[in-house]
């Protein structure tokens, strides 16, 4: 054993003890959300903490991309609440959602086709850019010295995701993959408290599930982001997440640690029994 | 095949993010802009500069106004016609009231009515997408036709219901009017028109340009970015009426001289939208492409029976003219969607990798 | 003519020194640049003396001292290419090591080489280096890219910032720092030991070849002059660090001449970035050029119709009259017409997509080059030269002077080398650029380089009536078969593998009734082929068992046998029977040596089971092979290996012999 | 002010209740007119998807055609034929040329080739039969003409026209007729299959290809008798291609699949230009006729996007 091997730290495993528990970033409290009679969502609350990563499970239609959709203000839900930072959220739309620091990607990538890789990460950089029309115009001095201020930043996502490569392909040309690599880089480039990952690794091959699983500790350990993420891969989940919630049916049947989820009854039934 | 990138490497983002990144694309633009302004002066006669410069760099601009709404920003619009005449009722009203003030900086101004007239009939553009939306553009369309026909105020009262231009100097050249020379007209049309498509490239490769191109290419997911909708929408209703605005003060300040509302009808809209179309939405360059093509391919049909020595009554060659724009139309929808512009960059796309096919 | 050719001269004989004369004479031209976010990041050499300068006080701070040895690991970095020289300054010797090689490989050479600091690119070298328990030497690294190194314990680890900022408090407290700093390497002599590089050896542990500052320092020198290179030249620095070939390419002439070096972004923008800096003086492997020349035909297989014809009517043009132009001949006025408009409609374009078009000198060794794929190149009008030459000998044996270019050569003796064939027919050399000794190994020094100086090549070869250096194979591998035909497996190889479909051929041979070979196909260039037809393939094993794949192969192997017949020396040693391989050859399992050459050997000892099957007669044998991934798992591929007999031509005379 | 707008032209209505009606009678007679523009547009937009912008210039088209074809010595009723067979060749044309190879598009590309078509058919119709309106060959054709007068209360008179009331009249038969076609033939229902699922139309062995030529040929018919009422009332000239583009606010309100929709919108559009061109217009000077009915849309389309019929849409992410 030499002086340098001592010094190697093995990164702290999830779930190893109960750490002393960490402040809440978000928690949602009885909601229940209906599209004209059919409830999506019932009574549903849960929490998420600052610097986690939470998984959100369940079988298809269980009411997971709804429950994205309701704390990134998408949806209004007819009753409960959302705290956002310890402040009770009224109505609130999408955009306002954004900048107070919710990003999101998408089950179905969402990305804006008519771009570069460059461009629609840049276009993550939209509300921290502030100078005006007039700038804009002349594009010379402040606007330009903004803009390349961002694209500084924009260019360290690319380095973190490792896509220089596509930089400046038009996204629609991509292989699904770098999609949902590019869309992840997207909603980085928010700087964004917390992260909603609508499955991720969806339509992946087993080499790029392991890539997108890596980017996705990386930026909760680099950065500090709190992630919440749906996902249908039972192992990718319990590697990744501190905490699982399960839905059902648009019920919460579980939530707690990947191990305690895992041996809940009620979620081998209704779930991981079933197959997919 | 002419391009030859290699060597030509960005040492800064200035560099990297310019408007024109490539060497040979700086040189073929400034050969561009010396053909326009050293070239065609000099070679042109009157004919060639009124009938065919003129009309075409206006009707450029008054195409790259409607490609900011739909080609960037993705809202359908039927009625860059009527707001191209708010533009030029307002210069007239204006010049009419200020006769001292200079008459280019008046028509430039103009473009603020037709903004803000614009504006509000974007107003239903957030509740409202895409066929739907048409509905709107042509309701702006009509009614405000029907204002410049029964708001006698807005032409001066005149008899014949048309405004036509008065007499004006701007440093002592006549600017318009009928004794204007064609060439100062040009030069001031050119001039207009070039700064404008460079502020608008600008505008376009910056963060405005970009929200619009996030609201048209998936509006939710643009919202979820923090894109505000309805401000992105209404600045490019905004943006798009201001120069469709200027561009129809120029059309009858200093091309046709006077004008009627009937200047001004959905054939007009429907004109723009179709050299946006066939020049390729989203693209500055295709808006100059499609006018060029819709302006001067009717001109050329003048001209062609007579090459052949072939006597067509004028209205014949007109009602053709239809058939062959409509049939073009149809035909570049279904080769190439994306236009003239997509076939260029096509096009330049296969020199640069020449000889290779990708 | 290079001002600074003379840099060598006088007391400027060591890098660091360099360094100081290059900040002063050329402060503000350009030495390094790096594509790192998205765009040119450059230095000039001022920029670089100060860098340089910061990290070695940082260094000397963390306690490096003379004579310790700094392991180099990683991409072509500037940051890695400074540590170098800012060791050299403390008298430290640089020891670059292959970034790819496998844990028990590096851990071998770091042991060997008792390394006491390491200088690494990223968190998964620093892993490798954390597990090697029996590396004891090693006191401290310094990483380049510090993610996912955040929560690792710093007490002997450090951020490359971190050191340069050590280094800078130390110039910002004491004004004299900096030039106590150069007083400090104002002693070291030309006879120094510059740097350490360990061979990677087709046998045996790899051997760590000392070099001084003057073995590096003239040898760069004179490969300036011969190609007049200066300070305006720019280089892409590609290929890996601890390789000879770009220690002195990226390093040593750079330094000499003062020309710029260009780090790409990645690995995979190689291509995108040679574009973007269009080199003026380009080195590569064989290799390289081969899979560039088949990119291209394949990327051509697209084009129309009417602009493929037109392609091969100019490529036919460049055949007849290109290298002849490039070599100042006589050419009929059509064709030098044609080559003109060939120059304009295919050459210059492709010239330009492919990073070349400031392209001054190009050189390619380590390997026979196909003279097909050599003849492309220079017919496209590009300078492009074969050098002969060993980390033992600092790069140069033997250079192609401009003009004097033939394919079959290595060309004449570098400025400076003596050159004399040995009774067997092994290659001898004696020259300034010959290697102090093999680290700790006494032996392998005596066995290499005798009394006097002159070092043994281990490769066969002889010069030719011009008075060029012709290699025909390793000394140890010609052989004969056993009606005592001659048997040289790499010429065989070679003729194989120029055409694109062969990535890698293996011939066998010596002491056996004839000569057999083992296949790889080219996966891209098949891969290509089998698209256009449609052929459905899941993996490379499927597709090398496809039968019109060896049918086509088949085609090949029939070519050369035709080829070897024509040659009285080579005729008896056609192929009689051959197999395509069920894997691809690949260095992570050891038949590959770090350069991409084939270990024949060890293949020999791998496969035996398929070599007995090619002399039993059998027509296909099974087969299970052990495969390690490049995070060191291990799998198994497995499969049944079809063999085809082929049947000799009769031997020819060769008529144009003359014209060779 | 407020009482001109609000009071007074109630005030105006009550105190001339014949007037009203016959007001009310000329909002019928046009929403009629609207509705089967209307039509031939929900016909084509519920079996493509296609927003068909022709559809007013085929109204124009067809009129001229028949009208053109009389001029040339054909009789009433070969040309009322032979019409409808151009109008098949049209639809046949169309299917071939312009929508086949646009099949997948966005929508605005579609749109976009409608534009062109219509474009196309202008300078067509312009160049064989020459720009200046014509005469409808109402007689000819056994329509009825002249007017019937109703006493109404004491002083009252409203004045119906025979053409008005045959409009109607077939206005009626060709809904019923296309409502018996979309319910009862083979055809039809595969019509209807082809609107909610593609694939479910090819399982009753019709060829998208087939059907995309019907519809268009339905709508060809639609066409020709809206052209023939039309031209009937005003003459046949291009001039109605302004008032082809009402049919835009009219399936506003319908929502674009619905043909009781379609009809609804287009009486409301009707009744409501036509006050509001009597009672309000001359409050700014008249001639409100040429935009109010997009302005109905647009205040109708603020509140209910979707239309009056269609179904409220729920955005997936």
């Amino acid at each position: 054993m030499n002086a340098v091997t001592a010094a190697k730290v093995v990164p702290a495993q999830p779930v190893a003890a109960p750490e002393p528990e960490r402040e809440v970033l978000l928690k949602v409290d009885n909601v229940s959300l209906s599209f004209g009679g059919v409830k999506a969502i019932t009574n549903i609350s849960f929490d998420i903490r600052k610097g986690e990563i939470r998984a959100i499970i369940g079988p298809n239609g269980a009411g997971k991309t709804s429950m994205l959709n309701v704390i990134n203000g998408f949806y209004h839900p007819q009753q409960g609440t959302i705290t956002w930072r310890g402040e009770v959220r009224r109505k609130m739309r999408p955009y306002e959602a954004a900048s107070q620091g919710i990003a999101r990607t998408f089950q179905n990538v969402a990305l804006f086709k008519g771009m570069t890789t460059l461009d629609n990460i840049m276009s993550g950089r939209t509300l921290k850019m502030h100078r005006n029309f007039f700038w804009q115009v002349l594009h010379y001095g402040p606007a330009r010295d903004e803009e390349i201020a961002h694209r500084r930043k924009v260019e360290d996502i690319i380095d973190f995701l490792e896509i220089q490569a596509i930089r400046k392909t038009p996204v629609g040309k991509l292989p699904y993959g770098l999609q949902k690599r590019v869309e992840l880089g997207r909603a980085l480039a928010m700087e964004p408290e917390l992260l909603l990952l609508d499955e991720p690794m969806a339509g992946m091959n087993l080499e790029e599930k392991e890539d997108m699983s890596r980017f996705i500790i990386d930026v909760n350990q680099e950065f500090g982001t709190t992630i919440a993420l749906i996902e249908h891969d039972m192992g990718v989940v319990m590697d990744l997440s501190d905490r699982v919630v399960v839905l059902d049916y648009g019920k919460k049947i579980a939530d707690g640690a990947p191990a305690e989820v895992q041996a809940s009854q009620e979620v081998i039934d209704a779930y991981l029994g079933v197959s997919h | 095949m002419f391009y030859r990138e290699a060597g030509q490497f960005k040492t800064t983002y200035e560099a990297d993010q310019a408007l024109f990144p490539i060497r040979q694309d700086r040189i073929a633009m400034g050969l561009i802009l010396a053909v326009a302004f050293v070239a065609i002066p000099l070679l042109a006669n009157d004919f060639f500069l009124t009938s065919i410069m003129i009309p075409f760099l206006v009707f450029s601009l008054a195409a790259i106004g409607l490609n900011i709404l739909t080609g960037f920003a993705g809202q359908l619009s039927l009625g860059s016609g009527a707001f191209m005449g708010v533009g030029a009722y307002a210069a007239y009203k204006l010049t009419s009231i200020f006769p001292d003030a200079n008459v280019i900086v008046l028509v430039l101004i103009s473009g603020v009515f037709s903004a803000g007239i614009g504006a509000i009939f974007g107003l239903p553009s957030l509740r409202i997408k895409g066929l739907y939306l048409a509905v709107t553009t042509l309701a702006a369309q009509f009614f405000l036709e029907w204002c410049f026909i029964r708001i006698p105020w807005l032409y001066n009262y005149n008899a014949s219901g048309a405004i036509e231009i008065p007499r004006r100097e701007v440093f002592g050249v006549i600017v318009t009017g009928a004794e204007a020379l064609p060439l100062t007209r040009y030069f001031i049309v050119l001039s207009i028109v070039v700064v404008i498509a460079f502020l608008v490239a600008n505008v376009i490769r910056g963060r405005i340009g970009r929200s619009w191109m996030m609201i048209r290419d998936m509006d939710i997911a643009a919202e979820l970015m923090g894109v505000r909708p309805l401000q992105t929408k209404l600045l490019a209703f905004g943006v798009s009426s201001y120069i469709c605005g200027v561009a129809g003060a120029m059309m009858v300040f200093f091309w046709l001289n006077a004008a009627e509302p009937s200047s001004y009808s959905i054939t007009l809209s429907f004109q723009i939208l179709f050299m946006v179309i066939l020049g390729g939405l989203g693209s500055i360059a295709g808006s100059f492409l499609g006018a060029a093509f819709i302006w001067i391919l009717p001109v050329f049909l003048r001209f062609l029976p007579g090459l052949f020595g072939v006597e067509v009554a004028a209205e014949s060659i007109q009602h053709v003219t239809f058939m062959i724009v409509g049939a073009l139309i149809i035909f570049f929808l279904i080769v190439e969607p994306h236009g003239l512009a997509r076939l260029w960059q096509i096009g330049k796309q296969k020199l640069r990798v020449w000889p290779f096919p990708y | 003519m290079a001002r600074l050719a003379n840099v060598a001269g006088g007391d400027v004989d060591t890098f660091p020194k360099i360094l100081l004369r290059n900040a002063r004479d050329l402060g503000e031209r350009t030495a390094m640049r790096e594509k790192d976010y998205g765009i040119w990041q450059s230095w000039t050499w001022a920029g670089v003396l100060e860098e340089t300068r910061a990290f070695s006080l940082g260094l000397r701070q963390l306690g490096l001292t003379a004579g310790d040895k700094v392991a180099i690991v990683g991409a072509n970095r500037p940051h890695l290419y400074w540590s170098m020289v800012a060791a050299q300054a403390l008298g430290a010797i640089p020891v670059p090591v292959y970034a790819d090689s496998v844990a028990e490989e590096m851990s071998y050479v770091l042991s060997h080489a008792e390394v006491r600091f390491a200088i690494v690119e990223d968190q998964e070298q620093v892993d490798k280096l954390l597990s090697m328990e029996d590396l004891t030497s090693l006191k401290h690294i310094v990483y380049d890219e510090p993610r996912g190194l955040r929560d690792y314990d710093h007490t002997h680890l450090s951020h490359f910032p971190a050191v340069q900022d050590m280094g800078r408090a130390v110039l910002a407290k004491d004004a004299g720092a900096a030039a106590a700093w150069e007083n400090g390497f104002a002693a070291q002599k030309g006879s120094d030991i510059a740097v350490m590089l360990y061979t990677s050896g087709t046998t045996g542990r790899p051997k760590g070849v000392m070099l001084s500052f003057d073995n590096l320092v003239i040898s760069a020198r004179n490969g300036n002059e011969f190609d007049r290179l200066d300070e305006t030249e720019e280089v892409l620095a590609y290929l890996p660090m601890a390789w000879i070939g770009d220690h002195v390419f990226s390093l040593a002439q750079a330094y000499t001449a003062g020309y710029c070096v260009n780090c790409p972004e990645s690995l995979e923008t190689v291509d995108l970035d040679r574009l973007e800096i269009a080199p003026t003086y380009f080195f590569a492997p064989p290799r390289v050029f081969e899979s560039m020349l088949t990119r291209i035909l394949v990327r051509m297989e697209d084009a129309s119709r009417l602009k493929k014809k037109m392609f091969d009517f100019f490529m036919d043009v460049a055949r007849r009259s290109g290298e002849k132009i490039l070599n100042g001949e006589n050419v009929p006025f059509t064709d030098r017409l044609l080559y003109s408009l060939g120059e304009i409609m295919v050459y210059g374009p492709l010239k330009n997509r492919i990073g070349f078009t400031r392209l001054k000198v190009g050189y390619t060794a380590g390997e026979a080059i196909g003279p097909e794929i050599f003849r492309f190149y220079r017919s496209l009008g590009l300078n492009l030269k074969q050098l002969y030459g060993q980390t033992e000998a600092s790069v140069y044996i033997t250079l192609q002077p401009d003009g004097e270019i033939y394919g079959d050569t290595v060309g004449k003796p570098a400025p400076q080398v003596e050159l004399k064939i040995a009774d067997n027919g092994e290659v001898l050399y004696r020259s300034p650029g010959v290697f102090v000794a093999y680290y700790k190994n006494e032996e392998a020094t005596r066995a290499t380089k005798t009394e006097d100086g002159w070092v043994l090549t281990g490769d066969a070869g002889f010069i030719a009536d011009n008075g060029h250096l012709k290699i025909i194979d390793r000394a140890k591998d010609v052989g004969k078969l056993n009606d005592g035909a001659l048997f040289a497996p790499k010429y065989i190889e070679n003729k194989l593998k120029f055409f694109p479909n062969i990535k890698e051929a293996v011939a066998f041979g010596n002491g056996q009734d004839f000569a057999t070979v083992f296949i790889n196909i080219d996966l891209t260039s098949v891969g290509s082929w089998a698209e256009r037809n449609n052929v459905n393939y899941a993996s490379y094993q499927e597709l090398a068992a496809n039968p019109d794949v060896y049918a086509m192969i088949q085609d090949h192997v029939d070519q050369v046998n035709r080829d070897l017949a024509g040659e009285p020396m080579m005729a008896g040693s056609q192929i009689r029977r051959f197999l395509i391989l069920h894997k691809e050859l690949d260095a992570d399992d050891g038949e590959l040596t770090r350069t991409q050459k084939v270990r024949r050997s060890f293949i020999a000892d791998r496969y035996a089971p398929l070599i007995e099957a090619l002399y039993d007669g059998s027509t296909s044998r099974h087969v299970r092979t052990e495969v390690t991934f490049e995070d060191g798992r291990t799998g198994i591929i497995e499969g049944t290996v079809e063999i085809r007999d082929l049947t000799p031509h009769a031997p020819r005379h060769q008529l144009q012999e003359a014209a060779e | 002010m407020l009482y001109d707008i609000f009071i007074d032209p109630f005030v105006q209505m009550g105190a001339q209740p014949d007037f009203l009606i016959q007001v009310l009678w000329e909002g019928f007679v046009s929403g009629i007119l609207y509705a089967l523009i209307a039509l031939g547009f929900v016909l084509i937009f519920k079996a493509s998807g296609v927003f068909n912008f022709a559809q007013g210039i085929m109204v124009v088209f067809a009129g001229l055609t028949l009208v053109g074809l009389h001029e040339q010595g054909v009789p009433a009723f070969l040309a009322l034929i032979l019409t409808i067979g151009v109008m098949g060749v049209l639809a046949y044309g169309i299917e071939r040329v312009v929508m086949r190879p646009l099949v997948n598009q966005p929508d605005i590309i579609l749109l976009m080739a409608t534009i062109g078509l219509t474009y196309f058919l202008i300078g067509f119709g312009e160049f064989v039969f020459g720009g200046e309106p014509k005469r409808m060959i109402t007689e000819e054709l056994w329509l009825p003409t002249g007017s019937t007068a109703i006493e109404f209360g004491e002083r009252g008179l409203v004045l119906l026209q025979h053409i008005d009331i045959a409009a109607a009249v077939i206005a009626v038969l060709m809904v019923s007729g296309l409502a018996l076609f979309f319910n009862k033939t083979r055809i039809g229902r595969a019509l209807r299959a082809v609107a909610d699922d593609h694939q479910a139309a090819l399982s009753v062995g019709i060829s998208l290809n087939q059907i995309w030529a019907i519809v268009w040929f339905a709508a060809g018919i639609v066409a020709l008798a809206t052209g023939i009422m039309w031209g009937a009332r005003s003459d046949v000239s291009f001039a109605l291609e302004i008032v082809a583009f009402k049919a835009l606010p009219v399936l506003i309100l319908g929502g674009f699949t619905s043909v009781p929709g379609a009809i609804i919108g287009g009486l409301i559009i009707g009744f409501g230009e036509k006050l509001g061109e009597i009672y309000w217009g001359p409050l700014v000077g008249g001639g409100i006729e040429s935009w109010l009915a997009y302005i109905i849309a647009l205040i109708f389309l603020l509140f209910r996007p979707q239309g009056l019929f269609g179904e409220r849409i729920i955005e997936r992410v």
